[in-house]
């Protein structure tokens, strides 16, 4: 985490290593900490966690009503759980309702199963525009719903956070669970984007 | 807070600018910045409610002119003096050190027997609950239509200014959990009845709602809101 | 629009400073853009309320972040481009050349027969009223309670946020007014009935007003007022 | 107003410049326009005008009625007119009332009387606070309030410019209508101070 070159180093870098430095003198903090934080969310837990959700969720029916009735329950039977993922509630899209999760006051995000946000996530264009304006939103994530379809948006103000089930791409009755997690995007459960359809040449 | 994190129905910010694989982390300081918050909340240096607060108290300009990362640390660099665990003039003086080519020590200098990244891993595993077991009998049923308080708060609170008396339906029941606008600021838990409730786009933005505009829904405590009877419902709310 | 230049009653915006003997103008490039602008409006070249508007559209974090005379001249280079005056590239180009060293032409170069020096002097001596003799009978008499529209506006507006859907009373008429609202979009001046409204502070803030508070005025129009009736006042705007 | 080293200028000032040479070609602007506004604020319009306004109320009763009757025609009298000003209304400061001017929304001012704003009425703080809590603003600018008096905060959303007339201060009976305009600072009659009290060595 160093080898930059100090006459290169912005404030906020000299900042973040001044905290850092200062917590290792304070045994406030350590090497395999900061290790074992960074890794877990650059390898471990990521949108593939929500994935395999949503693709159990499209293959057993049974599994999907346990998500729906206690979606914290049914994520944790995957063995996904854990900071910012204590209560968890998932909402499913139908050709009758589109989900979108926002977190307007901050940006409360569900870690366990979709990892750390995506920057656009967090910026303050989508946080304001989002729930003054779905539609216009979700048609320049290239998702253009029609005007019958119920736009339901969820603004995270507590520690409730929510995963959008995207539907079920057509075609796709063949597909093994595991191929169907590929489908299943990030975007697609946060709500801006539906799900990915099978590539069939 | 009344501040200008509440960026709820603002305009002014801009189109959405989503970014192909974009890696989890941009930049080495991205990295420190979030062990530093997280090995602090797990070692319970402060609750998130109090992380939260201290960004939204980081001044308006500053907040909308910098990134996520970069509001944890300034949250971070708040609470860890405020919490006695760093001098603020120790802090400014190692940061002038790292400017003037400072480097971090080597892992190996660093006392570190593994037990901390244990008990972080365990910690981002296992979460905190916010519910609380309390007995209170909620005082809204699913079902109830509720108008939110109108006034704006100088503290902490977790209802966005769109959604200041706007009138809406419950439509689920979580049981209680900790009160931000409460702990917060160091006054206890005080948990709360929380509820989902609906809005109706609407109810929040009258003719600026889009066509075929659907609802809204924010997670609210029992505090929040209050009871809309069918006339006169806001003869209780228009003053306090 | 609802934008961050709407901040009364935001707090983070740190505390009141006042400078002692503070000039009118602190830089030449102040004292350009004030006379860019007053001499372009002088002209026609847009209505106040056009430069109002232009100045929330800049984008939230460039408003919050700049000089009032900044805001000025950055509503002039909207504006002149927009109404053919000056060409965007020429501009850019222009900014350029000067970055790079260019100097304003002489005094004597430029053809100066006085005439728009007394122009915008008549002007500044003379102002424009916007005050207009419509015939219109006012809705509201002094005395009456109203309550204020609760909606959020896309579009240029005179109404502040901490005053939307807020009970108050007309302390005085003003004969109609040019609408903001329409003129800044260029829709015509559609002048309507202007009142002040007195706005106990407790109707505006709940507990957070001051100990011993007293009210807030505002100037409005028409039609950001609703008549308040003893009852079920609401029920006619909470949906529109 | 040029003699800047190229060098050191700034991107703001290149841009003032650009405007200010372009418009000069098109014939939208002259350098005595540009001097004539320049001179009317810097030399002609200020806060004396209002200072004279207000020691005329003070010495006047019959100015004083006609100023809270129709503020306009009343400071026309004195010849002080134009620009922010059309439209003025006078508020009046008595032991029972203290008046405040702000504008949340932009930063209205009543440029024939008062000049143009200092930078703290323009300024973020000021614009947000005042409204909210007005004590707390005044007692920054040293005017604490006595728990008993009504402070009314006038927010100019409209093209209506107030002018606080302050208190006349004690001890000022013998003073003449010129040594009383000496007392009226800006900041009175923008509401956040007093008028000066006379200097008794």
């Amino acid at each position: 985490m160093s080898g930059h070159h100090p006459e290169q180093m912005s404030e906020v870098e000299a900042r973040a290593r001044a905290l850092e430095s200062l917590l290792y003198e304070k045994g406030m903090l350590t090497p395999s900490a900061v290790d074992a934080i960074v890794d877990a969310f650059e390898h471990e837990i990521g949108p593939l966690n929500g994935a395999k959700v949503v693709a159990r969720a499209w293959v057993d029916p049974e599994y999907r009503e346990r998500l729906r009735a206690n979606a914290t329950a049914a994520i944790a039977e995957l063995g996904f759980a854990g900071t910012q993922g204590e209560h968890m509630v998932a909402v499913e899209n139908t050709p009758e309702v589109h989900n979108v999760v926002v977190c307007t006051l901050c940006s409360c995000y569900p870690w366990p199963v979709l990892g750390l946000p995506p920057k656009w996530y967090k910026d303050l264009a989508y946080r304001s525009r989002v729930v003054l304006e779905p539609r216009a939103v979700l048609k320049e994530f290239g998702t253009e719903l029609p005007d019958e379809v119920d736009v339901r948006v969820w603004d995270s103000s507590a520690e409730i956070r929510y995963l959008v089930i995207p539907e079920r791409p057509a075609g796709t009755e063949d597909m093994t669970e595991e191929q169907l997690a590929g489908l299943v995007t990030r975007d697609s459960m946060i709500g801006v984007a539906p799900a990915l359809v099978p590539d069939r040449r | 807070m009344n501040g200008a994190h509440d960026v709820g129905g603002v305009l002014g910010f801009g189109p959405v600018v989503s970014e192909p694989d974009e890696p989890v982390f941009s930049a080495d300081w991205e990295r420190q910045a979030f062990a530093i918050a997280i090995a602090s909340l797990c070692q319970g240096v402060a609750a998130a409610d109090e992380n939260r607060n201290a960004i939204e108290r980081m001044g308006n300009v500053a907040y909308l002119s910098t990134s996520y990362y970069e509001h944890w640390l300034v949250a971070m660099e708040k609470l860890l003096v405020q919490k006695g665990i760093i001098d603020e003039q120790e802090r400014v003086e190692r940061v002038r050190a790292f400017l003037s080519g400072r480097s971090l020590p080597s892992r190996e200098s660093v006392p570190d027997d593994g037990e901390l990244a244990r008990t972080v891993r365990d910690a981002i595993a296992t979460g905190g609950p916010s519910v609380r077991e309390t007995g209170a009998t909620p005082k809204f049923a699913i079902g109830d239509e509720v108008v939110t308080t109108p006034w704006i708060s100088r503290t902490h609170t977790r209802l966005p200014g769109y959604a200041r008396g706007k009138r809406g339906t419950i439509i689920a029941y979580h049981g209680s959990h900790v009160l931000p606008d409460s702990r917060a600021h160091l006054r206890g838990e005080n948990p709360e009845p929380l509820y989902t409730v609906r809005f109706d786009a609407h109810d929040l933005w009258g003719d600026e709602a889009e066509a075929q505009a659907g609802c809204v829904h924010l997670d609210l405590w029992e505090s929040y809101l209050i009871e809309r009877t069918s006339d006169g419902e806001n003869m209780e709310n228009s003053r306090s």
